[in-house]
């Protein structure tokens, strides 16, 4: 399952969701804010996402890590709006009879969330201007072209 | 001549100053869409991680549009 | 850091002590007492410790995953006694600049952990008899060649 | 002949009945000391993941042992 919020992520409730008696593994994931990206000081972020295909393509993501390592159980939640240093923007859990799988699993679904979901974030920097992660560099090839 | 509906999202929304509009294009793929609409978007190609939906439908830049679709148009994508 | 501890290991607690403004990954790993192991319905599990030596041996690994994967916080709690099913019985967590990097170390941690450190687990079997996990085997062997 | 001070732990403890004991004993290495107790611990050889420690420092099983030194013998270990 995957869901996004506007609220803060409580990886401790949200990993109670992921127990089974019949799993002896935890794998847990989390992404945070941080206070520097390319070499710049990075005072806040703000996130977009579209939900309708945030939801359906991460759900594909998660039934292709279960097709990969059956008997999981998966789970993601994703931040929007404005975070500060140190919130957590992302978190994905898996649960799994073993350990190998727990890990290989989780670290399939964040890759892929990562690359695959409509989720757009603007840094706010200490020198007063933003940006879009990864969009600039786009932007300036297409000024060229133009 | 197709009408199509084009939203914009995130920094592509920003430059275009607008969150969709309806236009009559000659168009028969994404790929059109997205090179008809470069004055709004700002961006030459779909470069990177950018991708695109047809009707709430994650779709190639090859995939085929018609007369009456809406096709959302992301730039590079940046999650987690 | 390690600790070893008697009462329930609060995850989301521990966590926090990890936190760091350059910190952008977390990767936590727990390990859940299951109900079956190698074919058999597990009641519950005793886990005993040789305290001086897992502390220092666990020390070591951890230095170890900090000299291959640079800026990293890493911690880890081990619980003793008497576990039930569904229980945490190990809590590795990590903090890095990158997701790569906490993965790779939390997975470096908990592997060597799990053959390094002096802990024995002994599981009581819903038939009513018990064992020493990776244990018994080597007392046949021994049986045998008396 | 030196004098070694030896401890069982888990099932070694269980099969020695002991926590530990203070033997005399004709060793050069940690694998004598093994081999001289294995009427307690119950084990032929060091298999597996059993390991050895002299004075809570982990050794090999070539490791030597002096007189006075004691010897903490390791069952094959299960953490997490």
């Amino acid at each position: 399952m995957i869901t996004l919020t506007t609220a803060e992520i409580r990886p401790d409730e949200l990993r109670r969701q992921l127990f089974d008696p019949a799993a002896g593994a935890y794998c847990g994931f989390e992404g945070w804010i941080r206070n520097r990206n390319e070499g710049q000081n990075v005072l806040r972020l703000e996130y977009e996402a579209y939900e309708p295909l945030v939801l359906s393509e991460g759900e594909a993501v998660i039934e292709e890590a279960r097709l990969q390592f059956p008997h999981l159980h998966a789970h993601c939640v994703h931040r929007t709006g404005l975070l500060e240093i140190g919130d957590c923007a992302v978190w994905v859990g898996v649960s799994s009879p073993h350990r190998d799988e727990a890990f290989s699993a989780c670290r399939y679904i964040i890759d892929h969330l990562k690359v695959r979901l409509p989720i757009w974030k603007k840094e706010y920097y200490e020198d007063g201007h933003s940006g879009w992660v990864n969009c600039e560099q786009c932007a300036k090839h297409g000024a060229a072209a133009l | 001549m197709k009408t199509i509906t084009v939203r914009y999202f995130a920094m592509f929304r920003e430059h275009a100053g607008l969150d969709e509009e309806t236009l009559t294009l000659e168009v028969a793929t994404t790929a059109d869409v997205f090179g008809a609409t470069r004055h709004r978007h700002g961006s030459a190609q779909p470069n990177g991680h950018c991708k695109v939906a047809v009707n709430d439908v994650m779709a190639d830049w090859d995939s085929p549009v018609s007369d009456g679709d809406t096709v959302l148009l992301f730039p590079p994508v940046a999650g987690g």
